[in-house]
């Protein structure tokens, strides 16, 4: 009897309502009895209503008929039915769990009155009644039980804030829900059912005034109750003040059963889908925008909540339109879970945190479990892989894409980064260590539940990719070995260094063991070379958490870049990219603040990528990279994407993340940035330049202004460089221009011009590298970056300086080294094109490159040395190691360019039919020739015999070796090392001719567009006065305005 | 490749700071010898004897009688007379008259920047017994005291024909071989050195200005 | 006379059904006094109520109970519609319910801050 | 003029007026009140430029008489005020503050006289001497020719004459030297 | 093979002997004309020589550094090197040299061999003069370089080749087909660029003995210094060579050489005397304008001449 009652009653969906009830009138008397027995039962009844809906939708999963309730055992119309399908299994399990471990986050507050657990379990019953009910009425009833447990639990707050808002919150959906009524009562007029089903099937009778004003009625009390902009100051006052466990709860829960029950009555809404759409975008886009000026924390999560809400409502609209049902499930429910965990992580997340100005939140900043908390909470939240929202929102722009809803995909990416931009500021905040604050304490046990949700966030996130068209272990290892790497993160450095650097070079030689072409030779560059790199990495011997963990992360993200055949995977690897260079400049000391622009810039290139990928998929179909060429867009599809890749190589224009994030990223990591990281950028220029770029139909027009852009990157990137006093912002500025050059090459579309551009990657890898290393050893010793402040250097690093000079003559372009070869195959394919601007442009630029190259060499080895650097020791032989090789490389090319230039035409040759003539030794083109070994042997000579006739004539001198002070000085004598070094302003020249040139207008512009946003976000928030009857009174017109929108009486 | 002196050479550099002891050369300078070959010798006297390189360095009011020099009236361009504006290019020092002890450490300095071989003209009587500042405070009496010198014009001042004809003559010395003032310098180094101590009270630079 | 004798028992009171509604919404909008505000969400809800007993009222029918007066067959035509009585019923309930958890807030707002007026509670906002 | 060293002579008790040529006027004024005479000429008077400032050794009255020559542009006038003050370590107020340039002129007479300027910028930094270590030598005290021979050296052979005989004798053989 | 390149090395340092001679009398040659010019005598013939000669014959030397050492290693390499990459005359194999390693374009970028090699040895030194003078001397250089460059461009568009001997081939025939007469904008613009090439007034700033004590070379004596002076003589007969190879016609013998390449000096000269010095920023303006204008104008002739 008991058994047959538990196998059909409680371990039905109808035991959901069973517990709660049950428990709700049990906790009271327990409570009585034993407080801590009360408590048992609260948190007994939630897992089992977790545990009833997660064994019903299994069953449900694995073939099960969908299980429909009938009371009394009447059939529908006669009574009110429930229903758990697929859909409603999936959110109750997801709305209980978010409860359950919203009851343990909440259970401190919660436990000070019986009744509050009461509460607590019937507003979670509500929204499972929500859910699984089919009767409208019913659904009025839930929505009503659910809104009067939420009232009642804001009431017990006594704080008179709380309160008010509470005040404001019932007035708000009382009248929402009158309308419901009101809706419900009139479409019972007409169709003469209440069942769901029923109406559904009858929805033609529904007609006339009375018809229109029920439907929306019904949709505009739902929406209003999924707090739509502006209509919605009601709902961001709750959440602002309202304890976090409650405000939770509302968020994702209540909004989870309003957002279901607008999903159930949806096929009654199909006239209204344009209507809701807007609504629902406007309210993601806006709130993302005015969020932008908001600082208390709570009331920034409501407003990312309500953007959420109206992107999920967004998104189903859209598919709904689209007729793309079968996606619902992966987009809306992906979006839905990510949501739904993410949120309400967050909220417990201030809850334990306690601090309502997100600037506070730097009292974590010493607590890495909260913050790796934080971080993944955002990055789901934005949809970075391998979260649940990246699967979702892929396949919601792809879809977009296919149906050319190109505006929709912008919302969508805009909000988007709208949100980044302020989720990741929080986290700036966050991270910055202030040792004014007090550092915030709490349990090991608080931040549970939290930690709970991440997990199932990244469980869920592995188990999408499982049903993505992806290659889930090559995709997945980096953040595997990242994982494993963060395990043993307290083991000494020594340890964690050998670990990192062996775990890279198998997974990325596992990873691009087989690929071919193109990609092979980017893989020994980005892989091979950027093993290089980390192993300078070892100079230093602190503990530096999570950078070895991240830096695998990052390389094997590039080779799995590598790898990727569709565009999906080369999204997801680009995001993995992005997030793990991201966080790697965070780590340094003055890196959070660049670390933003950099991601927000890096979030806007990869956009551009994500919507030129739609393009190319509504144009074939097929995610591919291979397909890529066949689009029948292709200029569309190559601009999107170039301009995405350009962005990330930090173009002419939106430079300006690249000289703060280089120059404040850990030293040893700017090389990985400079001589690595940004070759990912190439290499998509140069994959979409291939699949794309030579065909014939694109036109010249977006290669052309594409030279252009890559030109005038290098033109400013050089002049800026010349103005720099920090040298790894000199250097930073000079990376920039040198990837300009490189943008140009790929866009001249000719056999000469990629395989200068191949060459080019190739020679700023190697110059690069060596600078960015010399450049940390240098900085390690002087513990100094602008270079005013050094001088002299050479005595003391004489290794350093014969490196930094080899580098520096390389990317000069000066024969015989490696430079010279990129220029004159640059100059060579422009002048075969035609594009004699942009070659005059170049000249001008490499001629510019010399000022900044000789002030890096003069500033910081020659002139005068400063007293307190007297001392100074050679850079450490780790961090030359990696020079030594590189310079062996540089030299072998310069004597031998076809070692390095067969396997570049081999690889583009499938592409463009080989253009190289080798006579002999020397590389011949139509307009000129060049015999590399025979420059380089006659250099030496010309080299080597004056030198010798200099030898020999000091035989018959007395040379003293003198000291830095002897030189003449005017017939008097220097006093300081600091008077003497002439280094500051060292081109003040410069300035006063053309320093008019690069007055920093784009940071201006860029500035000004934060300003703007700022702006408006601060005129779209005016509605919010805080005032509860203006509240009511927005809601009042919306119904108007919905219902005027919609045709109005007179249709 | 680069022959430096050996430490026991040093000097002790004692009007220096021990921090501004490492930034100056402290060696001590070194007598060179003639080249072992004659003919190379009087070639290379030849050489120096056509192409007199003058400091650019005013030093007293006979800095106004060098500047006819270079004009169409006397062109010293003729005889390879050049002014160079730097001690380490120069050869010629020419000490225009009168030398105040604050202008002496300046002479002595540039003069020791400058390399050999390297040859002094004293311009006027002042250099030789003081002339009319013989009893001046400040002025030097007797600059061979101080410093070697080749050639004497006196006169006060000098016409620029009378320069004109003494460069010949310092040429004609050259030629001869006879112009050792730097080795001279470097041989009785210390008895100058105290001669110039001695009138030099802030000596705020090494005892040899490389 | 005739007219209001020749309208609809229901119409009238839909239309003063409605008309309450209106009013209540013109005293949660206009008035500041939050217990006023209640009241207006009361009307509002009466109001509400009403409609609801309107629609589901058939013009001289009688009370919804199947026996000999009724015959099945004429039921729906003869019949009040029973349905929205019932759901009057459980909405009154549910209204009630609002309306004493609306009170028992405003009470503690007044006991946490001594006034009623909604428009001092504007201090979140933006 | 006259008027301005009448009124100068009531206000400020000036004595020994003096024209010595069309345009320069010189007068004594107390050492105490040398300051406030000054500015009242820079501000009120006109006398903007201030075109040196020496000092004359009295060393048989025992005093230095400071001289302090400004010009008035407007109506080409110079007039020197001489200060009296004692020899030995006595200070003067500066006048830097007047004129920025004043400072170099009272370095310099600190190290010529040894006369110091309270507030003075740079005052104890060598001017044309540098590392002096005798008396200042201008001093009358100071013997020149003695510390010349000693520190500078003599050269033997040197003849000193006095110019006027040695040109009656070189130059105008054949006057006689009478023509004065 | 080996004896070819014996030949063609031997060729090589005939060659150099030839402009490297031709240089230090077209130096001593200029300044008479210049003395004459102010109604002097001026040098003799042979001053540049024994100047070197001189400097050689020094004794003592200081040496600030490795790279002080190397300075004027680089800065004579550069100009070797330099022409080593230039056909001196047309058609004739001894003084052809090793052009056929690169074309014009080596040609323009080994130039600042010289000079950064140089500048790394000047700043060695540890003098403030010497880094101001480089610094100068590089801005002033940029911008030059862009009528420089433009020209350049102008001249491969009108010859369709970077090849110096082909560019000279091409003007053979008569006055009438040299670059002057059919290319007179690029030229023109080139011939500016000249000007702040040569380095005197009024582009002399970065190296005036009034200004700084002469720039860059302040710490350079003896040895070191004759070097530099031999590469000056060098490697201004060497930008010479290479302008009368591009602009005007070449030289199919020593004669020709040796005259036309007089009156491309000549202009630097007399410019240099008329004008007075210009301030580095107002020098560098002035090449962005006028200057790079014409050179612009150029390219605009040069394709309308391709297209006709």
């Amino acid at each position: 009897m008991v058994a047959a009652f538990f196998t059909d009653v409680m371990l039905q969906p109808l035991g959901i309502y069973v517990l709660a009830l049950g428990a709700g009138f049990l906790v009271p008397l327990f409570d009585r009895a034993h407080r801590g027995s009360a408590m048992l039962v609260f948190m007994g009844s939630l897992a089992g209503m977790v545990a009833i809906a997660a064994l019903n939708l299994y069953a449900i999963i694995n073939g099960a008929a969908v299980i429909d309730i009938e009371t009394a055992g009447i059939a529908p119309p006669f009574a009110i039915n429930l229903r758990f399908g697929l859909f409603e299994g999936g959110v109750v399990l997801a709305v209980n769990i978010a409860a359950l471990l919203g009851a343990w986050h909440y259970l401190p507050s919660l436990k000070q009155h019986a009744s509050a657990l009461l509460l607590y379990l019937i507003l979670v019953m509500g929204i499972n009644g929500m859910v699984m009910t089919r009767d409208l009425f019913n659904l009025f009833i839930f929505i009503e039980i659910t809104s009067i447990a939420t009232y009642a639990l804001i009431g017990m707050e006594r704080t008179g804030t709380v309160l008010a808002a509470g005040f404001k919150y019932i007035i708000a959906t009382s009248v929402a829900t009158a309308f419901f009524l009101l809706g419900t009562i009139f479409i019972y007029y007409q169709v003469g059912t209440l069942n769901i089903d029923d109406i559904i099937s009858h929805g033609a009778l529904i007609h006339g005034p009375i018809g229109l004003i029920a439907t929306l009625f019904v949709l505009t009390s739902l929406l209003i109750e999924l707090k739509p902009y502006p209509a919605n100051g009601w709902g961001l006052d709750v959440y602002e003040t309202a304890n976090s466990g409650i405000a939770s709860l509302i968020s994702v829960g209540v909004s989870a059963g309003v957002f279901f029950a607008l999903f159930k009555l949806l096929p009654l809404m199909d006239a209204y889908l344009d209507s809701i759409a807007v609504v629902a975008g406007a309210t993601f886009l806006l709130s993302n925008i005015i969020g932008l000026k908001q600082h208390n924390a709570k009331r920034l999560l409501g407003y990312s909540s309500i953007g959420q809400m109206g992107l999920l409502t967004l998104a189903l609209v859209l598919l709904e339109q689209l007729d793309a049902g079968a996606q619902i499930a992966l987009v809306v429910g992906g979006l839905f879970v990510n949501h739904l965990l993410a949120k309400a992580g967050l909220f417990w997340l201030a809850g334990i945190v306690d601090r309502t100005n997100i600037k506070d939140w730097a009292s974590i900043a010493r607590r890495p479990e909260l913050l790796i908390l934080l971080g993944l909470m955002f990055a789901a939240l934005i949809g970075l892989p391998p979260f649940p929202g990246f699967w979702a929102k892929w396949e919601l722009v792809m879809l977009l894409g296919s149906a050319d809803q190109y505006g929709w995909i912008l919302l969508v990416l805009l909000g988007s980064l709208l949100e980044a931009a302020y989720l990741f500021r929080w986290f700036s905040h966050a991270r910055k260590r202030d040792d004014e604050l007090t550092e915030h304490v709490c349990s090991f046990w608080q931040p549970a539940p939290v930690a709970i949700a991440a997990a199932l966030l990244v469980a869920i996130g592995f188990g999408m990719a499982g049903t993505m068209d992806l290659d889930v272990p090559a995709m997945f290892l980096p953040l595997l070995a990242g994982f494993g790497l963060w395990l043993i993160d307290g083991l000494p450095a020594r340890v964690k260094q050998l670990a990192m650097l062996l775990a890279v070079a198998a997974g990325g030689y596992w990873l691009t063991q087989e690929l071919t072409g193109i990609n092979q030779l980017f893989s020994y560059l980005l892989v091979a070379g950027g093993l290089l790199i980390s192993i300078a990495t070892i100079y230093r011997n602190d503990v530096r958490n999570g950078f070895y963990p991240l830096l695998a992360v990052l390389l094997l993200s590039l080779a799995a870049l590598l790898r990727a055949s569709t565009t999906l995977e080369f999204f997801f690897s680009w995001e993995l990219m992005t997030l793990s260079s991201y966080l790697l400049i965070t780590l340094a000391r003055a890196g959070i603040k660049p670390a933003l622009a950099y991601l927000l810039f890096s979030l806007g290139s990869a956009y551009f990528i994500f919507a030129g990928f739609a393009a190319a998929f509504a144009s074939t179909g097929s995610i591919l990279l291979a397909d890529l060429g066949n689009v029948s867009s292709p200029g569309l599809v190559f601009s999107l994407l170039a301009a995405g890749f350009v962005i990330k190589m930090g173009g002419f224009g939106v430079h300006i993340w690249l000289p703060d994030a280089y120059a404040e990223a850990d030293d040893d990591f700017t090389a990985m940035l400079s001589a690595v990281v940004s070759k990912a950028g190439i290499f998509g220029l140069v994959i979409i330049a291939a699949q794309l770029g030579i065909r014939s139909d694109i036109g010249l027009d977006p290669a052309y202004v594409l030279g252009w852009i890559g030109i005038l990157t290098a033109t400013f990137g050089a002049l800026m460089a010349v103005f720099q006093e920090d040298i790894k912002r000199l250097v930073a500025y000079s990376s920039m221009g040198q990837l300009g050059y490189i943008v140009t090459g790929v866009a001249l579309m000719s056999h000469l011009g990629w395989v200068s551009a191949l060459y080019l990657t190739v020679n700023h890898f190697l110059f690069k590298g060596i600078l960015f290393l010399s450049i940390a050893g240098i900085v390690l010793r002087t513990n100094e970056r602008l270079m005013y402040k050094m001088g002299g250097l050479i005595k003391n690093m004489p290794v350093t300086f014969v490196f930094t000079m080899i580098a520096i003559i390389a990317m000069s372009g000066v024969p015989p080294l490696t430079g010279f070869g990129g220029k004159w195959m640059l100059f060579n394919a422009l002048m075969e094109k035609g594009w004699y601007w942009i070659a005059a442009l170049a000249f001008f630029s490499s001629a510019v490159a010399f000022l900044y190259m000789f002030r890096l060499l003069q500033t910081v080895f020659l002139g005068q040395r400063k007293l307190e650097h007297a001392k100074l020791r050679e850079a450490p032989a780790i961090l030359l190691v990696p020079q030594v090789v590189m310079i062996a490389a540089i030299m072998a090319i310069s004597a031998y360019p076809k070692l390095l230039l067969d396997p570049l035409s081999a690889a583009i040759n499938p592409w463009i039919a080989n253009t190289l003539v080798w006579d002999g030794f020397a590389l011949q083109t139509h307009y000129g020739y060049w015999n590399a070994p025979l420059i380089m042997a006659i250099v030496g000579g010309v080299w080597m015999v004056p030198l010798i006739i200099l030898l020999l004539v000091s035989l018959t001198m007395k040379i003293q070796k003198v000291e830095q002070f002897n030189i003449v000085y005017a017939a008097e004598r220097p006093h300081r090392p600091e008077d003497t070094h002439f280094a500051y302003n060292f081109f003040a020249h410069y300035d006063r001719a053309i320093g008019f040139l690069v007055r920093p207008r784009a940071t201006a512009f860029w500035n000004a567009v934060i300003e703007w946003s700022h702006t408006l976000g601060s005129s779209l928030r005016v509605f919010y006065n805080g005032n509860g009857q203006t509240y009511a009174l927005f809601i009042l017109m919306y119904f108007v305005a919905m219902v005027l929108f919609n045709g109005g009486l007179g249709s | 490749m680069i022959k430096s002196l050996s430490t026991e050479d040093t000097l002790e550099n004692s009007g220096l700071s021990a921090e501004e002891q490492q930034l100056f050369c402290n060696a001590r300078p070194k007598a060179y010898e003639p080249y072992p070959i004659k003919a190379v010798e009087d070639f290379a006297n030849w050489a120096r004897a056509n192409s007199l390189w003058i400091l650019a360095f005013g030093t007293g009011c006979g800095a106004i009688e060098l500047r006819p020099l270079m004009t169409a009236r006397f062109d010293a361009n003729r005889f390879g007379v050049a002014g160079r504006p730097t001690p380490r290019q120069s050869s010629v020092f020419v000490i225009g008259g009168y030398a105040s002890v604050k202008t002496l450490k300046r002479i002595i300095r540039s003069y020791e920047q400058m390399q050999g071989p390297k040859f002094v003209i004293c311009l006027g009587i002042c250099p030789v017994n003081g002339g009319m500042y013989f009893d001046s405070y400040n002025t030097i009496n007797q600059f061979d005291l101080y410093l070697p010198v080749d050639l004497y014009i006196t006169g006060c001042m000098p016409r620029p024909e009378v320069l004109v004809a003494g460069i010949m003559e310092l040429q004609k010395k050259i030629k001869q071989g006879r112009c050792d003032g730097a080795n001279r310098y470097v041989e009785n180094f210390d008895w100058y050195k105290a001669n110039q101590k001695k009138v030099i009270k802030n000596w705020d630079m090494p005892d040899y200005n490389w | 006379m005739s007219l209001i004798a020749d309208t609809p028992i229901s119409l009238i009171v839909l239309c003063s059904g409605l008309a309450l509604v209106l009013i209540g919404l013109w005293g949660m909008l206009t008035q500041r006094n939050m217990i006023r505000m209640i009241v207006g969400f009361s009307l509002t809800d009466t109001g509400v109520h009403m409609v609801m007993v309107s629609i589901g009222y058939v013009t001289g029918g009688t009370a919804p109970i199947i026996n000999d007066a009724v015959p099945i067959a004429e039921a729906a035509s003869r019949v009040v519609d029973p349905v929205p009585s019932a759901l009057v019923l459980t909405a009154i309930v549910i209204g009630l319910g609002v309306t004493a958890v609306m009170l028992s807030v405003a009470i503690r707002i007044y006991k946490a801050r001594r006034t009623l007026m909604i428009d001092e509670c504007t201090e979140s906002k933006w | 003029m006259n008027e301005l060293t009448n009124r100068l002579k009531v206000d400020f008790d000036a004595s020994e007026i003096t024209e010595r040529k069309p345009g320069l006027t010189t007068l004594k004024v107390a050492k105490d009140k040398a300051e406030t005479l000054i500015r009242e000429l820079r501000d009120r008077e006109g006398f903007t430029h201030l075109n040196f400032m020496t000092c004359i050794d009295y060393i048989e009255d025992g005093i230095f008489t400071l001289v302090y020559m400004l010009h008035n542009y407007e109506q080409k006038q110079t007039l020197g005020i001489h200060v009296d003050i004692g020899r030995d370590g006595e200070e003067m107020v500066s006048i830097h503050h007047l004129w920025a340039q004043a400072w170099t002129y009272q370095r310099e007479l600190r190290e010529a006289y040894g006369i110091r300027f309270p507030g003075s910028p740079r005052l104890d930094e060598d001017f044309v001497l540098e590392g002096w270590d005798q008396i200042p030598p201008m001093r009358r005290e100071f013997d020149t020719q003695k510390f010349s021979e000693e520190r500078f050296g003599h050269r033997e052979g040197r003849q000193s004459e006095v110019p006027r005989d040695h040109m009656k004798v070189t130059l105008y053989p054949n006057r006689g030297g009478d023509e004065q | 093979m080996i004896a070819e390149w014996t030949g063609k090395i031997a060729n090589f340092a005939l060659t150099l002997l030839i402009v490297t001679a031709y240089g230090l009398f077209m130096t001593a040659f200029i300044e008479r004309i210049i003395a004459k010019v102010q109604g002097r005598i001026g040098i003799p013939y042979w001053q540049p020589v024994i100047n070197i000669l001189k400097n050689f014959f020094k004794r003592t030397a200081v040496s600030h550094g490795y790279m002080f050492y190397l300075g004027p290693v680089f800065r004579i390499a550069g100009g070797i090197g330099t022409l080593a990459f230039i056909p001196v005359i047309y058609g004739s194999e001894t003084f052809s040299n090793f052009s056929m390693a690169g074309d014009l374009f080596l040609v323009i970028y080994f130039m600042f061999f010289g000079q950064l090699g140089m500048a790394l040895g000047a700043g060695e030194s540890g003098h403030p003069y010497s880094a101001i003078g480089i610094a100068r001397g590089l801005s002033q250089m940029t911008a030059y370089e862009v009528p420089f460059a433009l020209a350049v461009i102008s001249i491969v568009i009108q010859y369709d080749t970077l090849s110096i001997t082909e560019i000279v081939a091409a003007q053979q025939g008569g006055w009438q087909n040299w670059t002057v007469f059919t290319n007179w904008v690029a030229t023109l613009a080139a011939m500016l660029a000249f000007l702040g090439m040569t380095g005197y007034s009024p582009f002399d700033i970065f190296l005036a003995p009034q200004e700084i004590p002469i720039g860059p070379p302040t710490e350079f004596h003896s040895a070191y210094l004759s070097f530099m002076s031999l590469n000056r003589a060098l490697f201004g007969a060497t930008k010479l060579v290479l302008f009368m190879n591009l602009f005007f016609g070449g030289a199919t013998g020593l004669i020709e050489l040796m005259i036309k390449t007089w009156l491309i000096y000549m202009v630097a000269i007399v410019v240099g005397v008329a004008f007075p010095r210009f301030r580095v920023d107002q020098a560098i303006r002035f090449f962005f304008k006028i200057p790079t204008l014409i050179g612009i104008m150029s390219i605009v002739y040069a394709q309308m001449m391709l297209t006709s």
